[in-house]
């Protein structure tokens, strides 16, 4: 089922540049469209729609995140198998096999390659076959400030 | 809805420039599954008798996996098929890489394509849409250059299968590529897409693809995964060699146990067994006219698998594959990449060479990776003609210059080089062996070795007797990725199957050499398995762990929602297997030429090494094959009962 | 970037005051000379009136200065340039090169075609000096020592080198 | 002496050579007007002195330096913005670049990005001639391994090219001390670099009487001193006039005088792995006699820089060439016999196989360093391969 806008779109255009697919169309300030057959229902026009116009597969009204609180994927080596599902399934291609620093393994396994394109789908997540991968919101790096 | 495949296929018509998408009945899927069971339905039905290979009436079918992309492993192996034009029936190839979920990913289980193109171009599908594009900038390119190229035009997430020179100047052993210079190689498919005129298919989808129940099937993965973890250490890859030695002197056989062969896959890739197929006479040696005696160990050193190992940057997994056989590999002069040259690669130009330059067999495999040659049939081409200067059938004016020497590695990569490029000698030589041994005339038909016009894998029937059956009998002849007995050892199917023959872990050597019906279940077994293996797009290697540990059957049942007993499968395949012999008796081929030459089935049989004295009862045993999916057994033509039987419907 | 620091290079005090020692002596030395030996005053009388030379060590010194007073008479007139307008300087370039002309290992003229010296005013006058220090160092040193620092070592007589040497050790230290 | 119908000569590079010519830096950095230079060495200069010794022979002279010694062989691009910030909050006025190759690399780019600021991002000066005003002090001090890059007109780090004459440094200081005694290896690699730079531009038809007295010189230099310095490492004198020569051969080498042993070199050593002066030094002498032997006018008066006065004027002009390539030959055997194996004599020594000679050509037209063809390549290659250079019928 795919993802669908409602006309409290006030048509900013957000959507349409997080969309992997390029499933939403439409014109600026006015009410975009979620290609039905291209959706994808990876949800991230629902975490950036400053309206809530967004409605996923069942109709419910998704809800915005802020971005730097969209789940990330975290990677547990331990389970990982290094078979390369979640690099394949990720729709915007931001995962990549790469050494462990410190192992002589030859072995690459998966990680954020571009933290930026990731839209915290899930998608490498739910693939994943031994549950290698946890969503969660990357902590964040409080700085100090001038009053401690 | 359909559950695992995507329900449709996509069409394309060079000629006409015509792109259609196509819904395939769900009755299609649960009849022959999807991968090459799909194909071979859809080409048999298609591709008009006696069309020609390189016209517009052959249709090239690009198809992936029924397990593909839904979390179950191995699950990353595409196919091409069509209409072989090295063998004049049936022809497919088969790939690992990031190709076959690329398929899937925009909405398809198969592109279709057929018809000629004027011009260069190449194939552009995403989800949306799916448009030919111009593609004379990449036409001459080689396959890793231009897939970089189109990459960099269309996306970083683009997946490309494309051919190299060879395909363009249709070379009958040539084949397709994808991801840096993995490559369908068999079948010379890369001709067939070279006379269409199709540089590359360059896939940009990001479909999901529908699983009935994913939990069940990534929990039948998360076991798998653990078999294919465990890992116990290892002999050096040095006393391979001295193992191979051994075994060639036990009067018994030990059954072998996939997990083992994993282990070394794991470490090594199909490298490992560089050294040891030679010592215990897997390996064809000197044109198969050799043996361990020719190339000894001490030649042979420069192959020890950990050698090839210290040149390894990281591990290559295709798509969904957890073991990781293949590896990336530094390597000296113009290409400073390259991917790990495989046993077959090796053999073929090492060993049937009697080549012992390891740099330049790293040299012959990137080049041939990258110009789209199969390496099998090039190393096999080489052989022959370098036999065919030994013995004076070829002159080294013939050769023009080229001192075609065993051994003289110069020599062979300047021929290798002249064959991609189709010149002089290359020119003869670049269709394979067959078809140089008609253009050469006099003597040299006695120096080629091949089934059908295809040369036969690097593993000798002599020692398993198996392969010289699969080398034979399939519609897609020399092809050592189908059956043998010890793939049916690590296939270990009288597990889950009712009524095969099992494997003792012990047996006498000598009873591995009878003719007799037990071997031809086996192989009949063995077929029937691997279209089933080739329809859900899993890896050889995955199933070599053996049927209790790689749940095939479990995964494709849970992925589809279907509940069908093994039984039910091996029927199917058994199915499949029918369709495509049917389909080459359509097109007019007598399954009897498809014979492997005597000299590979040890007739007349070597004097020396492990393999001497021994003759494979080949017609033997290929009566009795045929006879277990109820063909002819003289011709082996599929009967009209047996056609009924399996539900196949000629209309 | 993770090194980056910075660095005071520090000074070479000892090498400094030996130096400063030798200048102060020389300079003294100059003005005895001048009066003391004859071809030390013929080229002194030849300089102009209020000629000014100096001689040290680039960048930071030491310096010392000697000159013409109005009586045409060389003096010692102390290690500090400010305020003085110099006619002609000899500064060496650098202070391990004044090391090694003040510890005799290079003689004068071969430091300066070595390109340790930079001389800045008329050169008839340097070369002039050049001759005065050379006559001076005759005196000052011992015959092993002078004859590396200059380039012909003269033959004088008796009365002259070492009487002269006599009473111009004892003239620089007193200071008259 | 040859007199073209028009030439153009520049080098701004002062050269300071000899013992203690270091501590002159205070002195020169004064007549520069900067008085907080930015010291810039590489990795193992820490580990060689380098940097001490420059340091004391500031010592006294009341300025402040900045000192960055740690610029990796293989720098990233990343590391020069770095640098330009440090130069710039640090109110540096100047740089020291200690060391050799990819650490004067830096040093220059660092020294393009301070003096334009503003404006123009470094990407947009790449390339030839986009530099058109005179830099910021830049002064370097080679040490052992330089190869005359440091002083000549280029600068470049991984896909980053610079060219400009304003890239050459305006003092070069050459002090003993900072050329030690090195691995045989790195030694002849550096010199066979100057060497090839100074033959090619000797040679080329973009001489002029000036550069060719820079070449003459290091050609000289290191034909004279490079197989001594070799067998005996000790010889103070001998490295510093080798550090002599590849400054004055990187003051003559341009676009138009790096010819056909400088791509071939190049290629050989990207494909193979083999050092850059090394590949560079076997094909050397085939280069030249190819060259010869299809009437290029200059290569007779190689031998006189090769060989000296007497044996030039005692060789019939017709046999000159062929004497200087036989004496460069002997040069690269006498290397190969002393330094125990660190000097192939020919490309097959070197591990190269017969049948990669193609892709040598092949690549080596694709980098287009110089104007020859495909076969020309080949040719010199298959000759380098086997150790026979073309002579004369």
């Amino acid at each position: 089922m795919s993802f669908t806008i409602t006309d409290e779109c006030n048509g900013c255009g957000a959507c349409v540049k997080f969309c992997p697919v390029d499933a939403i169309r439409g014109e600026k300030q006015e009410v975009h469209v979620i290609h039905d057959m291209l959706c994808i229902e990876c949800g991230a026009c629902g975490r950036i729609c400053p309206v809530e116009a967004v409605r996923d597969g069942e109709g419910n009204r998704c809800v915005p995140v802020r971005k730097s609180m969209w789940e990330k994927p975290v990677f547990n080596h331990k389970n990982c198998i290094s078979c390369t599902i979640c690099i394949d399934a990720c729709p915007v291609g931001c995962l990549a096999l790469a050494r462990l620093p410190t192992a002589k393994d030859p072995h690459g396994y998966p990680g954020l390659k571009d933290e930026k394109a990731c839209i915290g789908c899930g998608f490498c997540a739910s693939e994943c076959p031994t549950d290698a991968i946890t969503m969660a919101v990357p902590e964040i790096k409080v700085k100090r400030g001038a009053h401690g | 809805m359909p559950d695992a495949y995507m329900g449709s296929i996509l069409r394309v018509d060079l000629s006409g420039e015509t792109i259609s998408e196509e819904r395939i009945p769900d009755s299609i899927y649960e009849n022959y599954l999807s991968g090459l069971g799909l194909a071979a339905y859809i080409l048999f039905k298609e591709i008009p008798a006696g069309a020609d290979p390189l016209g517009p009436d052959n249709i090239l079918g690009f198809v992936s996996g029924l397990l593909t992309g839904t979390g179950s492993l191995f699950a990353g192996r595409w196919m091409v098929t069509g209409k072989s034009p090295l063998t004049g029936g049936w022809g497919d190839a088969n790939c690992g890489g990031t190709f076959s979920p690329a398929i899937k990913r925009c909405g398809y289980d198969g592109i279709f394509i057929r018809g000629i193109s004027e011009n260069p171009v190449y194939l552009y599908v995403t989800g949306e849409k799916a448009e030919l594009r111009d593609a004379s900038h990449v036409w001459g390119k080689d396959a890793v250059e231009a897939e970089k190229m189109l990459v960099a035009e269309t996306g970083p997430r683009s997946r490309v299968a494309l051919i190299g020179e060879a395909g363009e100047k249709r070379s009958l052993i040539s084949g397709i590529c994808n991801d840096g210079g993995r490559i369908a190689a068999r079948s010379g498919l890369g001709a067939v897409m070279g006379s269409k005129r199709l540089k590359a298919v360059v896939l940009n989808g990001a479909k999901r693809i529908p699983v009935h129940d994913r939990d069940a099937v990534h929990k039948l993965s998360g076991k798998c995964g653990q078999w294919v973890r465990m890992q116990s250490p290892l002999i050096p890859g040095g006393m391979m060699a001295y193992l191979g030695a051994f075994m060639r002197f036990l009067p018994v056989q030990m059954a072998l146990d996939g997990m083992l062969y994993k282990m070394f896959l794991r470490k090594w890739g199909t490298g490992s067994m560089n050294q040891m197929s030679v010592e215990m006479g897997d390996a064809p040696v000197k044109n198969w006219l050799g043996s361990h005696i020719d190339f000894t160990a001490k030649k042979s050193a420069a192959t020890n698998p950990d050698i090839l190992k210290q040149r390894e940057i990281i591990k290559y997994h295709c798509y969904a594959c957890p073991l990781g056989c293949g590896g990336i590999c530094s390597t000296k002069g113009k290409y400073a990449r390259t991917h790990k040259p495989e046993y077959e690669s090796v053999i073929a130009l090492g060993g049937l060479c009697m080549n012992n330059d390891i740099e330049s067999i790293f040299y012959l495999n990137e080049l041939l990776n990258r110009a789209g040659m199969d390496t099998i049939s090039a190393g096999a081409t080489v052989a022959f003609a370098i036999e065919c200067y030994e013995s004076g059938v070829i002159t080294r004016h013939d050769t023009g210059g080229l001192e075609l020497t065993w051994g003289n590695s110069t020599a062979i990569v300047e021929l290798v080089r002249a064959m991609i490029r189709r010149e002089g000698i290359g020119d003869i030589l670049a269709d394979g062996s067959r078809k140089a041994a008609e253009r050469i005339g006099g003597d040299a038909k006695s120096h080629a070795v091949h089934a059908g016009g295809q040369e036969p894998g690097m593993h000798d029937g002599r020692d398993d007797p198996g392969y010289a059956l699969h080398y034979s009998v399939e519609p897609t002849p020399g092809r050592h990725t189908i059956g043998s007995f010890m793939y049916y050892e690590m296939f270990q199917l009288w597990k889950v199957i009712k009524g095969l023959p099992r494997i003792w872990p012990l047996y006498m050597k000598g009873s591995k050499y009878t003719a007799n019906k037990k071997k031809a279940v086996m192989g009949a077994a063995c077929s029937r398995f691997m279209n089933v293996v080739n329809g859900a797009g899993l890896c050889l290697f995955g199933t070599f762990l053996g049927a209790k540990r790689i749940p095939t059957f479990d995964w494709i049942n849970a992925a589809t929602g279907w509940s069908r007993t093994p039984e039910e499968y091996m029927e199917i395949g058994g199915r499949i297997q029918t369709v495509k012999q049917l389909f080459n008796i359509k097109h007019g081929i007598e399954p009897n030429n498809f014979l492997l030459t005597g000299r590979a089935t040890g007739d007349p049989p070597l004097v020396e090494g492990a393999n001497a004295g021994r003759t494979v009862d080949i017609k033997g045993m290929i009566r009795d094959y045929w006879k277990q999916f109820g063909w002819d057994e003289k011709t082996g033509k599929p009967t009209a009962e047996s056609v009924i039987r399996s539900g196949i419907r000629e209309d | 970037m993770s090194t980056y620091r910075e660095v005071k290079p520090g000074d070479k005090p000892f090498k400094r005051a030996y130096v400063a020692v030798m200048l102060w002596f020389v300079g003294r030395a100059i003005q005895s000379a001048a009066r003391v030996d004859r071809a030390v005053r013929a080229e002194f009388d030849a300089l102009p009136e209020g000629f000014t030379f100096c001689l040290g060590v680039e960048p930071r010194g030491p310096f010392m200065v000697v000159g013409k007073n109005r009586k045409g008479k060389a003096k010692y007139l102390g290690w500090n340039l400010q305020g003085r307008e110099i006619d002609l300087s000899m500064r060496i370039k650098n202070l391990e090169a004044a090391i090694l002309l003040f510890t005799f290992q290079e003689s004068d003229a071969l430091s300066a075609c070595r390109n340790r010296i930079i001389v800045d005013g008329d050169i008839p006058a340097a070369c002039a000096m050049m001759r005065v220090i050379d006559i001076v160092e005759v005196y000052l040193l011992p015959k092993i020592i002078a004859r590396m620092a200059i380039k012909r070592y003269p033959a004088w007589p008796f009365r002259r080198k070492y009487l002269g040497r006599v009473r111009i050790y004892i003239r620089s230290v007193l200071g008259y | 002496m040859y007199l073209p119908n028009q030439y153009r000569f520049s080098c701004s590079a002062k050269i300071n050579s000899g013992t203690r010519a270091l501590e002159n830096l205070p002195m020169e950095l004064d007549a520069l007007n900067a008085t907080r230079p930015l010291i810039i060495a590489g990795e193992n200069s820490p580990r060689r002195g380098y940097v001490k010794k420059v340091i004391s022979a500031l010592k006294d002279s009341g300025m402040t330096l900045g000192v960055c010694d740690d610029i990796p062989d293989d720098p990233d691009p990343s590391l020069i913005g770095e640098l330009v910030n440090l130069y710039r909050h640090r109110d540096h006025d100047s740089i020291v670049a200690v060391g050799a190759g990819p650490v004067v690399d830096v040093a220059k780019i660092v020294n393009i990005a301070i003096s334009h600021d503003g404006g123009a991002s470094l990407r947009q000066l790449e390339g030839g001639a986009r530099i058109m005003n005179p830099l910021g002090p830049f002064i370097l001090v080679p040490t052992a391994g330089a190869t005359g890059y440091e002083t000549s007109r280029y600068a470049g780090v991984r896909d980053m090219m610079f060219s400009s004459p304003f890239l050459m440094p305006d003092l070069v200081v050459i002090d003993p001390r900072m050329v030690p005694a090195v691995e045989s290896g790195q030694m002849i690699d550096s010199a066979m670099t100057a060497l090839t730079h100074a033959v090619e531009a000797y040679t080329s038809a973009a001489k002029n009487p000036i550069a060719d007295v820079y070449g003459y010189a290091a050609i000289g230099f290191v034909m004279k001193h490079l197989a001594p310095v070799v067998s005996r490492p000790a010889d103070r004198e001998g490295r510093c006039a080798l550090v002599n020569a590849a400054c004055m051969a990187g003051c003559i080498i341009s676009d138009d005088t790096r010819g056909m042993a400088h791509a071939l070199g190049e290629t050989v050593s990207a494909m193979f792995g083999i050092a850059r002066g090394i590949s560079m030094g076997i094909m050397l002498p085939y280069t030249v006699a190819y060259r010869a032997v299809n009437g290029e006018a200059f290569i007779a008066e190689l031998l006189l820089p090769v060989a000296g006065f007497y044996e030039y004027g005692r060789t019939t002009p017709s046999l000159r060439a062929s004497v200087a390539v036989t004496m460069m030959i002997d040069l690269v055997r006498e290397l190969n016999e002393t330094a125990d194996g660190v000097m192939p004599r020919t490309l097959e020594e070197a591990g190269v196989p017969e049948y990669m000679l193609q892709d040598i050509a092949e690549t080596a037209v694709s980098h287009g360093l110089s104007r020859f063809g495909r076969d020309d390549y080949l040719t010199v290659a298959r000759q380098a391969w086997e150790g026979s250079p073309a002579m004369d019928r």
